[in-house]
C-alpha cells in the first residue's frame, strides 16, 4: 500500500515529517557521515547568532534517569562564518534546511533574521526563545508573553522565510506564549526545547554542570512534550514542530496524533546517529498495518479512552 | 565512520579490566581513535561511552578495546556476553602522528590506566614501520600493569614504573621520561591520567614535539553536541575544540590549562 | 561512627530526613504491613477534603520512560472518616504525621485545615495546591502567587499545627510561589508535586490517562525536582521538604545538598516498598564514609564544580 | 505480606507463555492471590507486574507463576533466567470463596487466558477439600488450552471448549457454563477474558452465585496508589473498590457495569 508521509509545515512542503533537532546534528554535515540528509523531511541548524560566541565553560553535560542535561551555552560559529564556510557545503541537499538563530535583545535577534534571510538554502528561520543556557537572551525572551510577540513581530517584518518560534516548557501556561507568537506572525510552533534541570554529584557535593543548571532532553521529558504539543496544537491555527525525547517511530506517531504536523529527533541521535532512519521507517510500517493512506490525516487525531468503570488498560 | 550493531564476540576478564573483541564490518582506523559503545540496555545510562581502539584485525572484520569498569556504563559494558549486540560508532576522533619526526630518533610513548590501550595500538603500528620505540607505563603496583602479553607479542620491551616498586623503578613513569629526553628522542606521544599528561607536556615544553591524547565527557562523540570541547590555543587565539572531533589528541603546546 | 540523622523541619524535630510522600503510601496503615513506620522521619497521608472524593474515572495510571503518569483525581475518604476509622490506628505510630489536604475554595482549604487541627495525632498539615487532576482547587491556586499567599493566610489563620504548602512546578518561576507561601506564613515547602504530562496508545490512537493529562513522576523528574528544591531553598527563609523521583539513598542525599532540609519517597514505593528503609540506610553509611557527623551540615552544601577548561568529568 | 528480592529456580517456556518458578520466604496464600513481580531490568518499565499465584509448595519456599508475554513487562520475565533476582511483593489481595455454598452441589470454574493459573490453583484447593469441581477451560484452538498436565495432576479432568473445535465442544466456554447451570452447581468462579466474564456474569445473575477475578492497571499492587479502582455497587450505593485490595475477586453481582 502507498503511504504519502508527505506534511506541510505552513507553506513548506516536507517530503516526510522526521527533522533533526538544532544542537543536535551541528551544522549537519557530520551527520552526512552517516546517511543522506536527503532522505529526511528536514533538519535544524546549531543555533546561530552575530559574531558567534564560544559558549560555556565544562563541564556541559551529564546524565540523569532517561535524559542528560546539557549546558552548551549556544556555542556557535556565528551566523558569518555560517554563510562564508557551511552553507555553499549544504547547498546541494536536497532536504529542508532550517535555521536556527538567537540574539540578546529584540534588535539582535532581527539583525540576525535579517542576515539569514539572504541565503537561498535556508529554507525556513527557527526562533529560538528558548534557550535556558544563556544569561541574556534565549529562554529570557520566551516565558512573557508580550516579549515573545514582540520579539516574533521585529523578525517577522525583516524576513520572508518561514518563521517559526520555538517555545520553552518553562512556563505557567503554553497556550500564552504560542498564542503571543502566532499573534507576533509566527508561520509555526517548535515545541519544545529543554526543561531547566539541575543534578548534583553526591561524592564530590558538586553541581554536575558548570552553570550549575542546565536544560533537560531526552525520552524522560516525551509525556511533558506530548502534553505541550497538545495544548499549543489547540490553542493556535498555525501548525505545531513536535519535539521532546522522540527516540522511536512509536514516539513520533505519539507525538503526531498529539498535533504535530512534524516531528524533531535530538538527543536520541547521540546514543544513535541513524535514529532517524530507523524511526522514518516505522513510521511507514505503522501507516501501512494501519490502513493510513496519508499521514497528515494523523495530525491530532488521538481519541479518548472509552472503557466501561472497569479498569483495564485496553 | 558508521554507527552499526555489532556484537561481542570475547569478553576477557582481568580484575576491573575486560578486553572485548566486537566482530561486524570495521573501518580501518589509527591509533588514538576511538568507538563509542553502547549495549541493548535499555534507558540508563542512555549515551554510549567512549572507548580507545585497542586494535583490528587485518580482515577489517574485529575490533578490540580494553574497559576498566568504573560506573554504570563500563560496569555494562563488561557484563557484555559473546553474541550481545552492541551499538559501535566509530572509528572517532583525530589519532595520533605516525610520522613527522626525524626517522633516525626514537619516539618515547606514555602510558597509564585507560591510556595504556590506545598507546598499545600506536606502538604495533609504529613497529610496522619500523620506527624506533621507547614504551614507559606507570601503574600503581605490578598488578595494575596492562597489556604486558600484547606488547611483546609486538616485540616491545617496555620500561615499568610502580608507585611501591613492586615492578620496574619504583617512582612515576614521567621519572622515565625525564631520562629519556636525555636521549633527545623524535618525539613524545602520551595517554593517561590528567596529571601524568600535564607533568609529560611540562618536562618535553620546547624541547621535543609532545602530544597527548585527553579525555572529556561526550555527548555524541561525531561532533554534533559540542559538549566535549576543551581550550586550545593557537598563535596567541584561545577558541573551544571538540575532543571527540579536533581530538582527543592534540599538540601538547597547544593546550596551556594542561 | 555516630552520624545524626535528626533534622528539624521549622518547630518539628524528624527523628531522619526520610519521609512518605501523599498518595503513594495510602493512609499509611497499608505500609505498617511492610515495615514499622515509626522507623521513618514521617509519612504524609494521601490528599483529604471535607467529605471526600471518588476522584476520577480510570485509567487513571501509565507509565512513561523512567516514570509514570497518574490521575487519581484526589479519591479519599473524606476528613470526617479520617478521623473517625484510621486516626485513631494510627496514634501509636511513634512518628511524624503530615496530614495533606485540599479544597475547591479559599474557604474550604480554610475549612478543611479547621477540622483537621483537632488531631492530635496530627504533627503538621501539607496544603496541597498543586494537584495537577482535579478542576477547580488543586493547581489552579498554586500556580498564582497571589492566590497561594491567600490561601497559605486562610489556613495559616485557623491552625496552630505547622502548615507545609505542596507547590507545584508548573510555574515559570517558582521562586515566585515559593515566596507567597512563605509571605502567606507558611512553616514549610513542600517541593515539588507531579509534572503535568500526558500519553498517547499509538495503537488504539487513544490518550492513555481517562483525563488524558495526569501528573508525571518518578525518576524521571528528579533533575526538574533537585533544581525547583535548589531555587526554592535560595528564595526563602522557611525550610523545604524535597521530593520528585527519590528512589535511592544517593537520590535523598542529592536533594538535600540541593537545600532541602528532608525529603520524601513516592512513586519508588509502587515497586519497592522497603525502599525508604533501604534509602535510609544508604543515607546513613554516607554519612559515615564522608564522616558526616550530623546530617543537616549537608543541607545546601553543593558546591561549584572546580575544574580547568579540561572538562573531564571528574 | 512481605515484599523481598527473591530468585528464579525454574523457567520452562511455551510458546508465549512461561511458567516461572521463585525460591524465596514465601507466605502462606489462597487461589485467586497474586503478586506484584519485578526483576532488576533498571528504569523501565518502572512498576512490577501483577502476577496470579499458580501454586506453591508445602515447605513455603516456592511459588509458581504462568507468565504470557504481552508486552515489555512480561516479556522481561520471560528473560529471566535461574538465579535471576526477582523483587516479589505478595501475597495480595482477596481470593476466591472456598466455602459457603451446599457441599452436596459442585462448583464450577471457568478459566480463559492468562485466567486459567489462578483458578488451576483453586481447583487444587478446592479437590483437596474434597469439593466437587466442574472445571470448563475456553480457548482459541487446542494449542492454546493452559496447563491440562496440572489439572490432571490433580485429577481433575477439564470440560474443553476451543473456538475452532481442535478440541473439546467447539465454541465459547460459556455455552460449557450454560449446560452445567442446568445441574444447579453451588458455584460459579471465573477468571479470564472480560467479555467471558461479561458473559458469565449474565447467565449466572438471579440463579447462582458467582465470583469473577478482575485485572486492572495496577501501580502498587498493595492499595496505597488508588490507580486500579473499579465500581462496585452494593445495597444500591456505587463506590470505588480497589482491585488490588478489596479484589481482585468480587461477586459478580456488584459488578453491574460487567
Ligand atoms: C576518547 C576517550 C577514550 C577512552 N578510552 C577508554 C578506554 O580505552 N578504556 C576505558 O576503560 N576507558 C576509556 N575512556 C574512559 C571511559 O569513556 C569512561 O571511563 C567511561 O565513559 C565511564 O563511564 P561509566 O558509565 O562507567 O562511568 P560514569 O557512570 O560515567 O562515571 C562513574 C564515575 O566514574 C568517573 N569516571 C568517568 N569517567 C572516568 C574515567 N575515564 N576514569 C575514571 N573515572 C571516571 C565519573 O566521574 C563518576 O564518578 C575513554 C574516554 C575518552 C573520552
Ligand atoms: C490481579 C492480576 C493478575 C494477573 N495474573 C496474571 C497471570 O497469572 N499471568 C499473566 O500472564 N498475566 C497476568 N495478569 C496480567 C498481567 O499483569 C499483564 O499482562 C502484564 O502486566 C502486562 O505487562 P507488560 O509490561 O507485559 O505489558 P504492557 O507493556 O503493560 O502492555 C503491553 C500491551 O499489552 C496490553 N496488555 C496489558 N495487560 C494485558 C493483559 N493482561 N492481557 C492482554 N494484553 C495486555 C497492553 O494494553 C498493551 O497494549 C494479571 C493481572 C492482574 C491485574
Ligand atoms: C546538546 C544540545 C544542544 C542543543 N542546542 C540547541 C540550540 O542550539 N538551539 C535550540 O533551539 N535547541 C537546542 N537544543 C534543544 C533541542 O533542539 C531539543 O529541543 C531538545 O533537546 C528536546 O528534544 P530531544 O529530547 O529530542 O533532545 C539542544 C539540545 C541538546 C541536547
Ligand atoms: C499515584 C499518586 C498519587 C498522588 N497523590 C497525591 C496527593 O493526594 N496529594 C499530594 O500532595 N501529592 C500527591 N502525589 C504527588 C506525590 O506526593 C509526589 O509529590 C510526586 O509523586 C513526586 O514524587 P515521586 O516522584 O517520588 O513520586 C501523588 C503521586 C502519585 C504518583
Ligand atoms: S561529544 Fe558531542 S561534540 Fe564531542
Ligand atoms: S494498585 Fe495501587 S491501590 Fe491498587
Amino acid at each position: 500500500m502507498a503511504v504519502n508521509l508527505g506534511v506541510k509545515v505552513g507553506s513548506l512542503q516536507l517530503k516526510n515529517p522526521v527533522m533533526l533537532a538544532s544542537g543536535c546534528c551541528g551544522y549537519a554535515l557530520e551527520m552526512e557521515e552517516f546517511f543522506d540528509l536527503s532522505l529526511l523531511g528536514g533538519y535544524c541548524l546549531k543555533g546561530l547568532c552575530a559574531g558567534g560566541s564560544e559558549g560555556n565553560p565544562p563541564p556541559r553535560l551529564c546524565e540523569t534517569p532517561g535524559g542528560l542535561i546539557n549546558s552548551i551555552g549556544l556555542q556557535n560559529i556565528g551566523i558569518e562564518e555560517f554563510l562564508g564556510e557551511k552553507a555553499p557545503k549544504l547547498r546541494r541537499v536536497n532536504s529542508v534546511m532550517v535555521a536556527n538563530f538567537y540574539g540578546h535583545s529584540v534588535e539582535e535577534y532581527a539583525a540576525a533574521a535579517e542576515k539569514l534571510q539572504a541565503e537561498p538554502c535556508i529554507a525556513a528561520l527557527e526562533m529560538n526563545i528558548s534557550c535556558p543556557n544563556v544569561k541574556t537572551g534565549g529562554i529570557a525572551f520566551g516565558t512573557d508573553p508580550k516579549l515573545v510577540q514582540e520579539v516574533t513581530a521585529a523578525c517577522r517584518q525583516v524576513t520572508g522565510k518561514p518563521l517559526w518560534v520555538k517555545l520553552t516548557p518553562n512556563v505557567t501556561d503554553i497556550t500564552e506564549t504560542a498564542s503571543a507568537a502566532e499573534d507576533g506572525g509566527a508561520d509555526a510552533l517548535s515545541c519544545i526545547n529543554t526543561y531547566p534541570a539541575m543534578a548534583i554529584d553526591v561524592e564530590r557535593r558538586a553541581f554536575k554542570i558548570n552553570t550549575r543548571s542546565g536544560g533537560l532532553s531526552g525520552p524522560a521529558i516525551k509525556p511533558l512534550a506530548v502534553r505541550a504539543v497538545y495544548l499549543a496544537s489547540k490553542a493556535v491555527k498555525i501548525p505545531v514542530v513536535g519535539i521532546g525525547g522522540i527516540s522511536t517511530w512509536a514516539d513520533a506517531i505519539e507525538f503526531i496524533l498529539a498535533g504535530a504536523s512534524a516531528v524533531q529527533v535530538g538527543t536520541a541521535l547521540f546514543s544513535n546517529p541513524l535514529a532517524p532512519l530507523e524511526i522514518l521507517e516505522g513510521v511507514r510500517e505503522y501507516c501501512e498495518r494501519h490502513g493510513v493512506g496519508d499521514i497528515a490525516s494523523l495530525i491530532g487525531a488521538a481519541r479518548d479512552f472509552e472503557r466501561p468503570a472497569c479498569n483495564l488498560p485496553r | 565512520m558508521v554507527s552499526k550493531p555489532m556484537h561481542l564476540v570475547q569478553n576477557v576478564k582481568r580484575g576491573p579490566y575486560a578486553t572485548l573483541t566486537l566482530r561486524g564490518e570495521v573501518i580501518p582506523s589509527h591509533p588514538g581513535q576511538f568507538y563509542m559503545l553502547r549495549g541493548e540496555w535499555g534507558l540508563s545510562p542512555l549515551l554510549g561511552r567512549p572507548i580507545s581502539i585497542l586494535g583490528e584485525d587485518a580482515g577489517h572484520s574485529e575490533v578490540r578495546f580494553l574497559v576498566k569498569a568504573v560506573g554504570e556504563g563500563s560496569r555494562l559494558l563488561h557484563s557484555l556476553k559473546p553474541g550481545d549486540a552492541v551499538r559501535a560508532t566509530g572509528p572517532l576522533g583525530n589519532h595520533f602522528p605516525l610520522s613527522g619526526w626525524d626517522p633516525q630518533s626514537p619516539v618515547v610513548l606514555l602510558a597509564g590506566g585507560v591510556g595504556v590501550p590506545p598507546m598499545v595500538y600506536l606502538a604495533s603500528r609504529l613497529s610496522e614501520s619500523g620506527a624506533g620505540i621507547v614504551f614507559c607505563q606507570g601503574a600503581r603496583t605490578k598488578e595494575d600493569l596492562l597489556l604486558l602479553d600484547e606488547l611483546e607479542a609486538i616485540g616491545v620491551s617496555p620500561h615499568l614504573a610502580t608507585d611501591d616498586g613492586s615492578l620496574g623503578h619504583k617512582g612515576l613513569v614521567t621519572e622515565l621520561l625525564a631520562k629519556e629526553l636525555e636521549y633527545q628522542p623524535g618525539a613524545v606521544f602520551a595517554c593517561g591520567p590528567e596529571a601524568m599528561l600535564r607533568a609529560t607536556a611540562k618536562l618535553c615544553k620546547g624541547k621535543v614535539p609532545c602530544h597527548v591524547s585527553l579525555e572529556a565527557a561526550m555527548g555524541c562523540g561525531y561532533g554534533v553536541c559540542l559538549s566535549c570541547v576543551t581550550q586550545v590555543t593557537r598563535e596567541g587565539k584561545t577558541a573551544n575544540q571538540r575532543v571527540c572531533k579536533e581530538g582527543p589528541v592534540f599538540d601538547a603546546e597547544a593546550l596551556p590549562w594542561l
